[in-house]
C-alpha cells in the first residue's frame, strides 16, 4: 500500500507545474479569460505539443493510456493554475465519449484531431429542465442507421460556442443515443453568453439537424454515466488543487496583511479557521485518492466513494471558498484578488453532474437504502474486491 | 409581554402596504435595474416616498421625519420587503443625515438636510483606507489648514456609489498626536472638487458598485467640517452605533427565503418538485428557524430602545446573524439554480441564458460575500460581543 | 408592542431565584437528587406553601391563574437552579391533563391536592414502540362507563416511582383515551431506575389494573396534544435558563482559568465560541418568546413558532452543553463541576415530547409540505391574527 | 499509488478475522463488563493476545513486537475493530513501554518489558496536574534526591485506571531552573509505594476510570528514572508524536456507525424505519463521508511514516477530526434511543429499564465528551496545526 507516484507521473505534474509558472500567470490568466472564446488557441496548440491532450486516450487510439492517478496530477494542477482552455469538454467529454462510444472509424476520424489540438469539442447534454438527471432530456431523434435528424435544445454546452463538432444525447429507439454533429451543419444554431469563471457556454437549438449515430441507439445511458464518472473524478481533482491553492494564498496573505498593528495571521481565532480549511482540504484530498483508488482496483464500493467525494467537494469547496474571500476581507471581493476567481470556479465545479445534495442523496441510497439491503455489506477499505 | 398590534397600528400596516403595492411598479424596477438609469430611477422612487412623508424614518420631527413608534418604523420596513421595494440610498439619510442633524452646526443643517431628505443630493462614505482594512483609526488620509481651507491629501477606498454622489463625508487626519483616534475629524466635501479622482474597483459579482477615491490636494471649506476639529472619530461612533440595528435585514431575508421556496417548487429533482426532498427542507428549515429567531431578537433589540436602552453591543449579534442568514439564503438560490446559477451577465446586458433566476442568483451570492466584511466585520462584531458583553479581555 | 413583565411576574421570577440562591445551591441540590426519590418531599412542600404549584391552574380551580409568561417565567428559573422536584411530572403534566380533562367532580378531588402539595401524579404515556407519536401506543382499555381495567406497559414515567395517582394513556373505544389509576392498586407494578439527570423514572405494569375514565373516551388526542404543547412550550424555558447559566457558568470559569500563564479567556478562537454559544442563548430565548406570544395571541402560526422552538433547544442545547463542557477542559467531565449536570439535563429535555429531528420535520410538513399549500400563506409577526 | 492488499496481506487478514472470531467470545466481553472482574479479564484477554505474539504491534522484535507491516499493524486494528474486540490497555504496551525501550537502560528493558508485554503488570499516566490542564510543562510535583532514593510531593490528575494499576510513569519536577520544559525528570513509581493515595474522580458518565494521584513523601530509588535527570521532557514529547496516529479511531467509529445504522432500521418512526428517513440519512451520510475521507487521511500518514516520514503536526488532524467523528456518532446514536437515550445504570448495576442500549449511548456520549479535551484538546491541536503546518505564528 503506498500514495507514491511514479518517477513519469511525476515528471507530468511538474510540467504543468512549470508551465504555469512560466507562462500562465494570474494576470495572464485574466487576459485569457477576457477574449472572445474565453480561451487562447495559441495555449491549446501549446498543451497538444506538450503532450497534455493525449493524456486520458488509449495507446492504440493514439494516446498517452494515462491511468486516473495521471489525469488527477493534470487536474489538480489546472486547478492551481484556474486555467481557462477547455480541456473538459474537448479531450475528457466529447474526446472520451467518442473513445468509448465510437466505431473505429469515428475515433479515428476524430481522436487524432482532438489529440493534436485542431478540433474543438462538446458535449451537449443539458436542457431546462435536466437538473441533473442526465437521462431527463426532451431533445429527439428520429430515423436510423446513418440517417437521424435531430430536434431540441440545449443549454449550458461548456465549450459549446467553440466547439466544431458535439456529441448530443437525444431520446431515440427506446432511449437515449449519442450523435456526432457538426456545429456549423444546417439546423443547428447556437447562442453564447458567459458563465461566473469565464468560460463561455452555449445554448444549443437543434431544429432537423443532421446527426451521426455514435454508439448503440437507445443504450448509450451506461456509456454517458460511465464518461460522466471519469470527469466527475476529474473536476473532484481540479476542485481539490484549487482548494490546496487558496488555502496556500490566504495563510500567505494572512501572514503579511497587517491589521491593528500585526499581522492577521496572529489572530487566533483566524488561525483556527485556516486550520479547519487545511483540515478540509486534506480530507477532500483523501476522498479524492479513495475515489480513484477504488475506481483503479475495481472495487465495490467505487460508486460510493465517488458520490462521497462529489458531496465533499461541494460542502469543502463553498467552506473554503467562503472563508479565503472573507479571511481577506474588503480585499476578498475584488478581482484583483485571486481568490473570488478561485471561489467562483469552486461553485461552477460543485453543480456539474450534480451537486452535494444530489451526491449525498445516491450516496445515501446505496448505503442506507433499499438497494444496501440488496448488496453485500458495504466493503472498506480493507476488504479487496 | 405582547407583541401583538393596536388598531391604529394595523391600520398604518394597510396603508403602507397599500402604498408599496401600487408605487412599486414595473416602471421603477425598470429603471433601477440599469446602471445608466440608476441615479434618475432611485431619485424617483425616494420622491415618492418623500412626498408622502416617509423618505426618513429615523429623522426627529423638526428635520422631516415622519414620528414613528418604533413598531411603525418596524411596520413599515417589514412592508417594505415583504413588497420586495428597494430601500432608499442609504449614505444621506442613514449616515450622514443623523450626524448632521446630531452634531452640525445651523448653517450645515439648513445647507444639507433639506437636499437629503428630498433625494436630489446624492452620498457616499469616505471611512476607509487602503490597507486600513477593519482597523478604521488607522487612517492616514490628511487634512492641512490653509486659510479657510483644508487641503486634503490620501485616498479612500470601498466608496460606495462615489460615481454617483455628489458629496462624500470623510474621516481625515488633523492631527498625528495622542491616540490614533484622536485626531481624526469630520468633513464634507464636494465631489466636483478639483483633485479628486474615482477609480472603479472591480468586484467578483461583475457590477460596479465600489470604488477607490483619490485626493490630490482638495480644497474644502473649513464651514465643511463637522463638529469640533480632531472630535471625528466620536460623531463617526455615534453613528456607526446606530447603523447595526437595520443590518439584521429580517424582513429582506424572509421574503428571499420565500422566493427560493417558490422557485424550489417549480425545480424539478428526479421526478418531483425541489421543495418536497426531505433534505432540501431541512436546509430551509434550518435557516428559516434561526430567521424566526432572529426577528424576535430585533423586536426585543427594538424593545428595549423604544423603552430607552441604547441599541448596546448586543445588536452585533443582528449583524453577525444577520447576515449569515442572508448568505445561507444565497446559498440555497444557487443551489435552486443548478447549472444555472453559473450565468453571468454583464452589468446592463442582455440574458441570453433563457433562465431566469441563474444570474441574479449567482449575483446575490457574489454581492452577498461583502455583507459578513463591511461595516465592521464579523470578526470584529464578536470581539464587540467578547469584550462588551461577555466582559473576556 | 413590549417584552416587559408585569411587577407581579417580577416578583414571581425573582421569589423562585432568590429560593435557589438562599436553599439550593449546587451542592444541597445534588444531595436531594442523591435522595432514594430523587427529590425532596420538604421543598415540595415549601412550594406549594409558596403558592408555585398553583400557578397555571385556573382561578376556578383553586389556582393562580397564571399565563404562560408566568409559566415562562419560573421554568427559566426552575431550569437555572437545575430543581429535581417534579413539578414538571405533577404539576403540569397529571395536574394540566386532569383540569383539561377531567369532569368537575375529578377535578375537585384532584386539584387542591396537587397544589396543596399532598398528591404526586405522573403521566404515563411512552411505550417501548411509542417514540413521539403519542398515539402510538399500544396499552389497552377495556369496558365502559365507570369501569374500565387496563393491561400493557408504560415506560419512562417521570415521576412514576413516587407518584400516587396516574394519568394512562390507551386505546378504547376506536381511539385514545385517557384514565385515571391508583398507583397503588391492584394489576399495577413498577419497576423504577435513574436517567441521566438523577431523576427516578418508572416503567409501569398495568395487568387488568382499574382506570376511571378522564374525559371522553376515544377522543383523548386533541387534548394530550394540547396539554404537551403546554409542556413542551414549559420545558423549552426551562432549557433556555440552563443555557443562560451554562454561558456565565462558562464565561466566569474563563475569566479566572489561567492556562500558559493567562486566563484562558483571553485567547481569541474561545472567545469567539463563546459569543456564538451567546448568541445561541439568545436565538433560542428569542423563539421562546416567539412561541409565547403566539401562543397567547391565539396566532395561526403558533404551531410552526412551536415546532421551530424546540428544534432550537434542541441544537442549541447540545452546542451549548458540548461546548461549555469543552471550554471547562478537563474540569468539564467532572461531576464536581455543574456544567455537565446541566448538559445532561438539557440532553434529556431535548428528547422528551420528540427532539430536534422530529420537531423539524413537523415544522416543515407545515412551511413547505402539503399542508403548507393548504393552508393560507405562513404569517408572520406582522399579520395579527 | 496503490492501495490494494498483497496476497501474503489478505491471507493475515484472513487469520486475523478467525482469531477475533473465535476468542473475542461472550465469556470475556461479560468478564470486562463490570468494574469487579475488569483486571482478571482483561488479563486473561491481553494474554490470548499475547499467547498468539500479538499483543504489542508497535514494539520491535527485540522486545517481543510481531515485526508487522504498516499494512499489517492497519488491518490488524481494523479487524480488532470489526470485531468490536477491546484493545488492550495502552498505558503499558503504548506509552511508557516505548519510552523504556527507547530511553531506558537494559535493567529497566530487562525488569518491565516483559510483565508489560505478557499483561500481568499494569501501569497508570502520572502526566497532568491539578490546575495545570493543557499546558502540561507547568507541573509542579516535586522530586528531591535524597541519597538513592527521590523523594516525591505533589499531585497528578486524569490518572485513569491508577485504582488498578502497579506503577506509575510520571513527570516530576527535578529542577526549578531555566524554562519551565526543562527540569522535568521522567521517573516510574511502584504504585504500593507508602505515602501515595488514590482519590477517585466521579465523572459526568457515571463510570470510574479516572483519579487525582497523590504523593506525599514517596520515596522512588533512583534506578527507577528514565535517561538523565531534567531530560524527561524530551521522552515524553517523542512518545506524544507517537500516540497521536492511533487516535484516529477510524475502524472503532466504522464499527459504531455501522451500529446505529442497525439499530435506526429496527427504530420506527412516523411508521416507518428511521433509518429510511431522509433527513436521518443526511446526518449519517454527512459523517460516514467524513469517515472515509478520515480512513485514507490516516492512511496517507501511514504511508508517509512507512517510507520513512515522521508522522508530522499532520497527525494533529488525525486526533480532531477522529475525535470530532466519534463524538457525532455517539450523537447519533442517542437520538436513536430516543427517550431511552437518558437511561443511566449505576457501574456494575442491573439494567432496569427494559432498553437494551439506551443507557450504552448515554455513557459512550458522555465519557466521549473527553475525547477532545485529552492528550492535547484539540484547541492546542488547532495551534500546533497553524503554527507547524501552516507557519501562521
Amino acid at each position: 500500500m503506498n500514495f507514491d507516484f511514479s518517477e513519469e507521473q511525476v515528471m507530468l505534474r511538474d510540467s504543468v507545474a512549470r508551465y504555469i509558472q512560466d507562462d500562465y500567470d494570474f494576470d495572464t490568466r485574466n487576459k485569457v479569460v477576457a477574449s472572445d472564446e474565453g480561451f487562447s488557441r495559441e495555449n491549446w496548440q501549446t498543451f497538444a505539443e506538450l503532450g497534455w491532450l493525449s493524456i486520458p486516450f488509449a495507446e492504440e487510439n493514439g494516446g498517452f493510456g494515462g491511468s486516473p492517478v495521471d489525469l488527477m496530477l493534470i487536474m489538480e494542477q489546472l486547478g492551481r493554475g484556474l486555467i481557462a482552455e477547455p480541456f473538459i469538454p474537448t479531450v475528457l467529454l466529447f474526446g472520451g465519449l467518442v473513445e468509448a462510444a465510437g466505431s473505429e472509424a469515428q475515433k479515428e476520424a476524430l481522436l487524432p484531431a482532438v489529440i493534436g489540438g485542431e478540433l474543438q469539442g462538446a458535449f451537449a447534454y443539458l436542457e431546462r429542465k435536466t437538473r441533473f438527471d442526465l437521462d431527463a432530456i426532451e431533445t429527439t431523434a428520429t430515423g436510423s442507421g446513418d440517417s437521424y435528424t435531430l430536434s431540441g435544445e440545449k443549454t449550458v454546452v461548456f465549450n459549446g460556442a467553440s466547439a466544431d463538432k458535439l456529441v448530443v444525447s437525444a431520446l431515440s429507439d427506446g432511449g437515449v443515443s449519442l450523435f456526432l454533429v457538426d456545429a456549423s451543419a444546417g439546423g443547428v444554431s447556437r447562442t453564447s453568453y458567459r458563465m461566473m469563471d469565464g468560460q463561455v457556454v452555449a445554448n444549443i437549438t437543434l431544429d432537423g439537424a443532421a446527426g451521426e449515430l455514435l454508439g448503440e441507439a437507445g443504450k448509450a445511458l451506461p456509456i454517458i454515466e460511465q464518461v460522466v464518472d471519469n470527469v466527475t473524478l476529474a473536476i473532484s481533482a481540479e476542485a481539490v488543487g484549487i482548494m490546496g491553492r487558496l488555502n496556500e494564498v490566504t495563510v500567505e496573505y494572512a501572514r503579511t496583511r497587517e491589521q491593528f498593528g500585526v499581522a492577521i495571521g496572529t489572530f487566533q481565532a483566524l488561525q483556527h479557521r485556516m486550520v479547519d480549511n487545511f483540515m478540509a482540504f486534506e480530507q477532500a484530498k483523501s476522498l479524492l485518492y479513495r475515489a480513484i483508488c477504488d475506481r483503479l482496483e475495481g472495487k465495490a464500493d467505487a460508486r460510493r466513494s465517488l458520490h462521497a467525494l462529489k458531496t465533499m467537494v461541494d460542502r469543502s469547496g463553498k467552506h473554503i471558498g467562503a472563508e479565503s474571500i472573507q479571511l481577506h476581507g474588503g480585499m476578498g471581493v475584488t478581482e484583483e484578488m485571486s481568490v473570488g476567481h478561485y471561489a467562483r470556479r469552486l461553485m461552477m465545479i460543485n453543480t456539474i453532474f450534480g451537486n452535494g445534495d444530489y451526491h449525498q442523496q445516491k450516496f445515501s441510497e446505496l448505503s442506507y437504502g433499499e438497494k444496501a439491503q440488496e448488496a453485500p455489506a458495504a466493503p472498506r477499505a480493507v476488504d479487496a474486491a | 409581554m405582547d407583541t401583538s398590534f393596536s388598531a391604529e397600528d394595523l391600520a398604518f400596516r394597510d396603508e403602507v402596504r397599500e402604498f408599496f403595492a401600487t408605487e412599486w411598479n414595473d416602471e421603477v424596477i425598470q429603471g433601477l435595474s440599469h446602471p445608466d438609469t440608476f441615479r434618475e430611477a432611485m431619485t424617483a422612487w425616494h420622491q415618492k416616498l418623500y412626498n408622502k412623508g416617509w423618505a426618513a424614518p429615523n429623522w426627529p420631527e423638526e428635520h422631516g421625519g415622519p414620528g414613528w413608534t418604533s413598531t411603525q418604523k418596524y411596520i413599515f420596513d417589514y412592508e417594505r420587503a415583504a413588497a420586495g421595494a428597494q430601500s432608499l440610498m442609504p449614505f444621506g439619510l442613514q449616515m450622514v443625515g443623523p450626524v448632521i442633524f446630531n452634531f452640525g452646526n445651523d448653517e450645515q443643517k439648513q445647507r444639507f438636510l433639506p437636499k437629503i431628505l428630498e433625494g436630489t443630493q446624492w452620498w457616499c462614505q469616505g471611512y476607509s483606507e487602503p490597507g486600513a482594512g477593519s482597523d478604521l483609526a488607522a487612517l492616514k488620509t490628511k487634512a492641512e489648514r490653509d486659510g479657510d481651507h483644508y487641503v486634503i491629501n490620501g485616498a479612500k477606498i470601498w466608496t460606495s456609489y462615489a460615481q454617483l454622489a455628489d458629496y462624500i463625508f470623510c474621516l481625515v487626519r488633523t492631527s498625528s498626536e495622542g491616540k490614533k483616534q484622536e485626531g481624526i475629524s469630520f468633513l464634507l466635501i464636494d465631489m466636483k472638487s478639483e483633485g479628486i479622482k474615482v477609480n472603479p474597483i472591480h468586484t467578483i459579482d461583475g457590477h460596479h458598485t465600489l470604488n477607490e477615491t483619490e485626493f490630490n490636494d482638495v480644497r474644502v471649506p473649513v464651514e465643511n467640517l463637522i463638529g469640533e476639529e480632531n472630535k471625528g472619530w466620536t460623531y463617526a461612533k455615534a453613528l456607526l452605533a446606530h447603523e447595526r440595528t437595520g443590518i439584521a435585514n429580517v424582513s429582506d431575508s424572509q421574503r428571499n427565503l420565500a422566493q427560493v421556496v417558490e422557485l424550489a417548487s417549480n425545480e424539478m429533482q428526479g421526478g418531483k418538485p425541489l421543495i418536497e426532498d426531505a433534505s432540501f427542507q431541512r436546509r430551509v428549515s434550518d435557516i428559516e428557524i434561526e430567521l424566526m429567531a432572529l426577528e424576535y431578537t430585533e423586536l426585543r433589540v427594538l424593545a428595549s430602545v423604544a423603552t430607552g436602552g441604547a441599541p448596546g453591543p448586543e445588536s452585533s449579534l443582528l449583524k453577525i446573524k444577520g447576515t449569515e442568514i442572508q448568505q445561507a439564503v444565497q446559498e440555497l438560490r444557487m443551489e435552486v439554480a443548478g447549472y444555472y446559477q453559473g450565468v453571468s451577465v454583464p452589468e446592463g446586458g442582455e440574458n441570453l441564458s433563457g433562465h431566469d433566476f441563474g444570474d441574479y442568483a449567482r449575483y446575490r451570492y457574489m454581492y452577498g460575500r461583502a455583507a459578513t466584511i463591511y461595516g465592521g466585520s464579523n470578526e470584529v462584531q464578536k470581539n464587540i460581543i467578547a469584550k462588551a458583553v461577555l466582559g473576556l479581555g
